[in-house]
């Protein structure tokens, strides 16, 4: 059994007697007799944590990691070095264990790495108001429609094929209760035609910055459409490729929204990531989530503290936009820390590499024989490549070799669009800094094996 | 000399001096630099290589520049300006702020967890697969429910997708429903996850005795009413009594019921939502099974339901395959995702961890103590902070500070603000709304006797203080890092990046 | 109720208030308990079943009784009251306290370096016998010389080590030796290592340049002088230029050149200690190499010694294996054994990690930064706080604060107390004892020049309180959570554990 | 090239222009140029933290941990369980990147948590005052023989042939300077002889308890032989079974050294380690290292500081009676921790079940056709197993099966008394709390398969 209570026996005793009470069932005895549980939960006993730890140990043994595995999947989710000093910083136990600052006389920490957070994204998307975290980009996403109906009155959403299929399906979820009309934008060539939909009435065109095959689209055409509708403009970006590209604010965007795993959190098997989302600040009192300000306290020092609280849903209850509440502020903090860390130039370089290690690996992948790009467009730091077999087989198949070649298009897509023909040909390769010419060349010769 | 504040300064460290932190952008010097990259032998040409030269920013996104000596110190300072649960108590109400055990971060770091990547095959992660299912099943069995989402990265993620299951419910049967009933004392997540489920929102008061009013209640309920959400024990720490008799009510109307479950911990093996009669529940994991609240989040919101609902579960679920192992399916009418990729895998490890060290008992041991240092606490200090509701309270209870500001003016905040500089994290205050000047007191049950005590010497203390010295809790708190802050400035001259504060 | 220090209460947490954090054994209560093992099932049976019962316990040895939660929130706190390089400037000379990088800390972590048993045979432990054998070829290169004994744990262990070669070799001579020469300026350790180490210490004065008055030294040399020790740069930062003729006085009768390492980082790729004509050198890689201090050690003090040195090293050694891989080998006449094992293993991987990081050039770089901001610090300052010697110094410089005690009577101490309240820790004061009111400023390469900068605005300010107020100093610091102690009364009523403080 | 330097390039022209110098090496130019290095230090170039971890990741791919190996290898070094928690918080960087606390106000963290040690480590010795430790064991036991010779005023070293022989080599090699004499008391079936050596004029008796085979020894018999000849009791502890044996103190010990590894180090190749020294009041002037005192501030606060430093090497110089400057502080602070964690009845617990643990495993191991126990005398958390084979050979077979089944007693004591006959057949098995049933069953078959 555990033991993290502190009580003994004769404390609790105590404690009863205090209460004017025998045992601690006295405590529970205005709960309906019928209602208690009478031989207590049908679980195993506890056992320490190192017996505990044996059973994790079993877990993790039937799961290929990136240790096994050399990781070209990405897909939003990337395999970026995480530094020990990132690392160390950020799981120090005052961000770990706190709440919500709440009480910003104690929480100046938390307030303070958020605001450095809030700068750098709302820097890297290009707008002015950047939010304290969404869950991920997915949800994020969703509040970025939900900002535009609010904003525009309006139910329809136009949504770009390129935008993760993942992302999409989420958003069609909360659609059932919001009632937004979704519209899908079909890609040609992996580039999105809108005009192939009817963008008329729509609350939001949402573009992706790459799209999900890792191609860097026309966004003055997007946002071109997104004006002659009234809509709002929002854009899914990839935030590590933002230092390179142009940021999509320049581009015209109202709403970013991201995925910022990138930025210091591990892979975690998808979870808990980070959602980035920015605005114009024409929208801030639709802002979902936290947001922290600056101000002065009493003797007129600095400090920071949660703001326009009254957007939020415990003070506007059924009227708020969101009611987002617990957010993912530690992946915030951590990736201020890993932002910090990398610096202007850093998250350049990163970039550059990303995108020079996938054209490498682009063209040594596509001299194998039937191997082809899937989509001809330009793109960053993944890419779509047409294989001669299945890509799951693929993918199978690679892991003996002891890489994770990508991912199945098909399988990421599942009922959505999936913007290509034939998408359980297509794999998506991803290349991170982390990739050496070694480990690419490694999976060259091994995929060669398979196709030829 | 190049301007810039000097990073390793430490009079912000409350160890030395009081002063405010430079920001990580006024310790920035250019051409400053931390970071280090791999060797990859692969070359980096001019990005108009690689891409057009239209999208290529023409001036790169300033960032910060600081040595990897500055970041550290300026990330340690701004640690040890934070209050967390490691350094003390720490019971804000509705929260749940236990200690949290290292053991499930050592989980949480696991490479074979941290480091896999969610698009891997499912045949290359059974070990994940099975942790959920495991999770999935250890809940089920604690709620008395059926089967369980986990992909819900909060609680109120967790009600909105619990919204949308009743939605999908009822649209199954054809059944077109307008309205979700909602107590007065709800968080406000319920009504605003009511809206965002497409239902209007119904409220309906509480009685003098705290819990929900039955006839009321009555009153609200119709064929149109999808269902009702209630926390039991309820936002102000009671046991809803009468449960059984209301959820025979929306039952009768063809109506679920939705259990907030952030209040789980208190009845954690001693009632479960499901033989109180609830037929969709959502647990915090970062309240109830002690997953470190990290500032804000990341917490997890798993959905347990009723078999009846189970097929509207959002998907893919990992499931035990017929064929032995496991593998991901999708429920026939699933709602569809409700997060990108599996929901908070590695929170939903650190849960599984933490349940399979207490077991069945450590459990129900979790919430004895819990519900028994709410009484005691409540009791030991009833006679300067009367409780709100005068009856046996669950795991937190609802004081009021009426009487304080009826006498000298000093409010429950006064009360929050001075508890820090004796050593206690503030409780909830001015919540749940229905209470005036409300101080709620979560204590958990990882404090002690003693510190319950100490607690309660330093409230005796400032109640003390009130009578003759009101302006000195008016003042407080005064040891802390930064004192009361000007918060209708920060809405009105918003500033919310280094730039909109004019230091860009 | 039971007493006991309640916890959970943070008001020694500097954040929230200045009292006193209890002990652990005043926060006890009988009962409670933290631990947890795993199941191993294995009866166990009473002790007296194993061992004949004279040798049992009576009474259980009394430790504490705390739970995991206050066991926790107390050492965060106690955390919370400690300087550390993390938080800021550690400008304490002779200490070297740079920046530890925290890559060196997952190095440290490696299940495949921490979890090995040093008695695990050598065939399964090649890459630990690789890493000492690399670290050796590292160091030896740094330092000019031919090999190196790893084992050592600290500086001082290092410096009797070095002694005991000195005597190795001069005994394997037959040459009975009596004295080691070591300069009035030298640490402490040198002299008290010379007595473990079997010779009388003879000291000779420093001149008044701050270096080694030769003359004397000629005066001091004879032929039962077995050798000398010196540190260069030495203890008051500046270079012994006269190195050269040092060493050839000291060879000419028949003694050993001795390199105390501790400043070993201000000469890193500039100069060498083999080419200065050092037999011995030893150094401190928790100064030079970053491996942190730890609060007081651990610390590594390899020795690396000239060819005609290496028969006496310590043994066992890790060498290369004719027939490829690693061996543990012993010198012909090795001294044998300086520690347990084989030193401290983690510390000297750290340090390997952190050679191989900077490479030639990054180390290089690092005496050349750390060299440039001792001597601006020292420049910046001069007006009000003189350098005790004239001179260029190295990575470190020792002011005098002799004018303000003149002056106002304030002293070193005072200085380097209100530092403290101005957000950076102490120099060294009093050290080294030849200097009158010695400030012993080592910025390090790690700290910027605005941290620099500041450092100088405080000691301006601090300056300027001394002539207008200096009860103000002498009361200093007022901001940290105790003020000055009184060192008197501890060493007067020695209370070295709870028992002697009368609280058992 | 490293990046912890935080100048630029015109910061540092800035910087020397303020010198008046033009380049880095006007600072060394009063360096005579005779010694200056040429062409910099012949190593290799400055690789980046990632490239580094390939490299270090090549040295462990080599290296047998308890990850691979179960380990029953003991001899001073054990592999007990060091749980998350003490990790985490012996781990906090204001611990570990702290000096030495020479200015209390800052430094009461550290100060207090030594404090609460050395009463830990006092009262498990049985003796009023314990340091706030020393380097490992073996030096540990330098010092105390140094203390012993400048109370007695005497050269001559008794000690027991059942200390364990590393801490005797080491003893050995710091004699060359201190010139003390050593005399080895030889074991007779496991058991100290006393009576055959001569202890007239001993300054220490040196003894332990239990001794390096694990007997747990008469130590009646050692303190009368101490006594009878005017010599300081010196006793070396396991300081696990130190709690549920009589403390050395309770035997008459007047000064205790011990190996401290146990609470809360990791195995660590050896070290670091951790010295463990209590004594009595009378030596107090003599004893080595730092001992932390409680006192007040100027306002009357309770406070600790560094106490009795004229003892030490700093002010006392070469009349100091140790040279000990930077010791273990950190692992002590981690033994305070685990011993927090463990408190008075973990420790006994952890104690019990190594004893239960290593007498299951003695039974079944003497179970195997030849193989038996060594000594007869009792025997506490580890045994001396005679095999019928090399015990080295027997170790690199188990290793095989994933076992390190213990050490070589012929390979341990080297050039010293090893205290059995035909040592190169013993091995020296230790059990910890962590060993289970199930991998004491597996090393009895796995050395049955080896002995038939
Ligand atoms: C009663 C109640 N319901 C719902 C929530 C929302 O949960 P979360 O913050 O995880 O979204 C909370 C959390 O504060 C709560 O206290
Ligand atoms: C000049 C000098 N020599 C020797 C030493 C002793 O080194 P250690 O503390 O590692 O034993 C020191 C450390 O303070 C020192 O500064």
């Amino acid at each position: 059994m555990a033991n993290y209570l502190p009580h003994t026996e004769s404390e609790v005793q105590e404690m009863l007697a205090f209460l004017g009470m025998n045992s601690m069932d006295d405590l529970f005895a205005h709960i309906p007799e019928s209602l208690r549980i009478a031989g207590g939960l049908n679980l195993a006993p506890g056992r320490s944590e190192p017996d505990v730890a044996d059973q994790i140990a079993h877990y993790t043994s039937r799961n290929k990691s990136t240790n096994d595995l050399v990781c070209f999947a990405g897909g939003g989710a990337y395999d970026h070095e995480v530094p020990s000093v990132v690392r160390a910083l950020a799981s120090r136990s005052e961000f770990v264990t706190a709440y919500t600052p709440y009480q910003p006389e104690v929480a100046q920490g938390v307030l303070q790495a958020i605001f450095e957070y809030q700068t750098m994204i709302a820097r890297l998307s290009g707008l002015p108001i950047a939010n304290a975290s969404l869950y991920d980009a997915a949800t994020a996403l969703v509040e970025a429609v939900n900002m535009a109906a609010g904003a525009t009155k309006r139910a329809k959403l136009v949504i770009s094929a390129g935008v993760h299929p993942h992302w999409r399906q989420v958003v069609r979820t909360f659609a059932r209760g919001t009632g937004h009309e979704l519209v899908v934008a079909p890609l040609r060539d992996g580039v999105t035609d809108w005009s192939a939909v009817n963008c008329d009435g729509a609350a939001a065109v949402v573009a992706s910055y790459p799209n999900y095959l890792g191609v860097v689209e026309d966004m003055a055409a997007a946002r071109h459409v997104a004006t002659a509708s009234g809509a709002l403009f929002v854009v899914g970006t990839d935030p590590v490729l933002a230092s390179i590209l142009k940021t999509p604010g320049t581009w015209g965007a109202d709403i970013v929204v991201g995925e910022g795993q990138p930025f210091g959190t591990p892979l975690s098997y998808g979870g808990p990531y980070l959602g980035l989302f920015a605005c114009t600040e024409e929208q801030i009192r639709r802002l979902p989530g936290r947001l922290v300000g600056e101000t002065v306290d009493v003797d007129g020092r600095r400090a920071f503290v949660t703001t326009l609280r009254a957007r939020e849903q415990d003070i506007r209850r059924e009227k708020a936009t969101s009611n987002v509440c617990t957010n993912q502020t530690l992946m915030a903090v951590g990736a201020a820390i890993q932002l910090g860390y990398l610096g202007t130039e850093g998250l350049r370089d990163v970039a550059e590499r990303c995108v020079a290690g996938a054209h490498y690996a682009a063209d040594a992948l596509t001299s194998l024989p039937g191997v082809e790009l899937a989509v001809t467009a330009p793109f960053g730091r993944e890419f779509a490549l047409r294989l001669p077999i299945d890509a799951s087989i693929a993918i199978a198949a690679l892991a003996d070799d002891g890489i994770l070649a990508g991912l199945s298009v098909a399988a990421l897509a599942g009922d959505e669009d999936a913007g290509v023909n034939d998408p359980q040909n297509v794999l998506l390769v991803s290349v991170t800094e982390k990739r050496t010419r070694r480990e690419i060349d490694a999976f060259v010769v091994a995929l060669g094996k398979l196709v030829k | 000399m190049t301007y810039a504040a000097p990073g390793s300064r430490a009079k912000s460290a409350p160890l030395m001096g009081r002063d405010t932190e430079p920001t990580l952008f006024e310790m920035s010097v250019e051409g400053r630099r931390a970071y280090q990259l791999r060797t990859t032998d692969i070359d980096v040409k001019p990005m108009g290589a690689y891409l057009p030269v239209e999208h290529l920013a023409t001036q790169p996104v300033k960032l910060a520049a600081v040595s990897e000596r500055d970041l550290v110190a300026h990330f340690t300072r701004l640690s040890h300006r934070q209050f967390a649960v490691d350094l003390g108590m720490y019971p804000l109400g509705s929260c749940t702020m236990k200690y949290n055990p290292k053991f499930c971060d050592t989980v949480a770091n696991e490479p074979g967890l941290a480091k896999v990547h969610p698009g891997t095959p499912a045949h290359l992660t059974q070990g994940w697969l099975e942790i959920l299912v495991d999770l999935e099943d250890r809940l089920c069995e604690i709620t008395g429910m059926a089967a369980a989402t986990l992909q819900p990265a909060a609680g109120a993620a967790g009600e909105l997708t619990g919204l949308l299951l009743m939605r999908a419910y009822h649209e199954a049967r054809g059944d077109a429903r307008r309205r979700v009933i909602i107590p007065d004392s709800a968080h406000g997540t319920n009504p605003a996850s009511v809206t965002l489920g497409g239902y209007e929102v119904t409220t309906i008061p509480s009685d003098e005795r705290g819990l929900v009013d039955v006839e009321a209640l009555k009153g609200a309920l119709g064929p149109d009413v999808a269902g009702i959400m209630l926390t039991n024990p309820n936002t102000v720490g009671l046991f809803e009594e009468e449960i059984i008799e209301i959820a025979g009510l929306v039952h009768d109307v063809g109506g679920l019921l939705y259990y907030d479950g952030a209040n789980l911990n208190a009845i954690l093996g001693v009632v479960r939502p499901g033989d109180m009669g609830f037929d969709i529940v959502h647990m915090n994991l970062h309240k109830t099974f002690a997953t470190p609240h990290g500032g804000g989040g990341p917490g997890a919101g798993p959905v347990a339901v009723a078999a009846h609902l189970a097929e509207y579960l959002p998907g893919p679920r990992a499931q035990r395959a017929d064929k032995g192992g496991f593998e991901w399916t999708t429920p026939a009418s699933s709602i569809g995702r409700v997060h990108g990729w599996h929901g908070n895998a590695l929170v939903l490890a650190r849960a599984l961890a933490y349940i399979e060290v207490h077991g069945a008992e450590g459990l129900t041991a979790v919430a004895h103590h819990a519900v028994l240092n709410a009484n005691w606490l409540k009791q030991r200090v009833a006679a300067i902070l009367p409780a709100a509701y005068d009856r046996p309270c669950m795991h937190e209870a609802v004081l009021t500070a009426t009487p304080w500001k009826k006498a000298n003016d000093v409010r429950a905040l006064d009360v929050a603000k001075r508890l820090m500089e004796e050593g206690f994290h503030a409780p909830t205050v001015y919540f749940p709304l229905i209470v005036d000047e409300a101080l709620m007191f979560e204590p958990t049950e990882t404090e002690s006797l003693q510190s319950l005590e100490a607690l309660a010497l330093a409230l005796e203390l400032i109640h003390a203080e009130s009578l003759t010295n009101p302006e000195f809790l008016h003042d407080a708190p005064r040891t802390t890092p930064v004192r009361r802050v000007d918060e209708a400035r920060a809405a009105r001259q918003l500033m919310a990046t280094e730039d909109a504060a004019g230091r860009s």
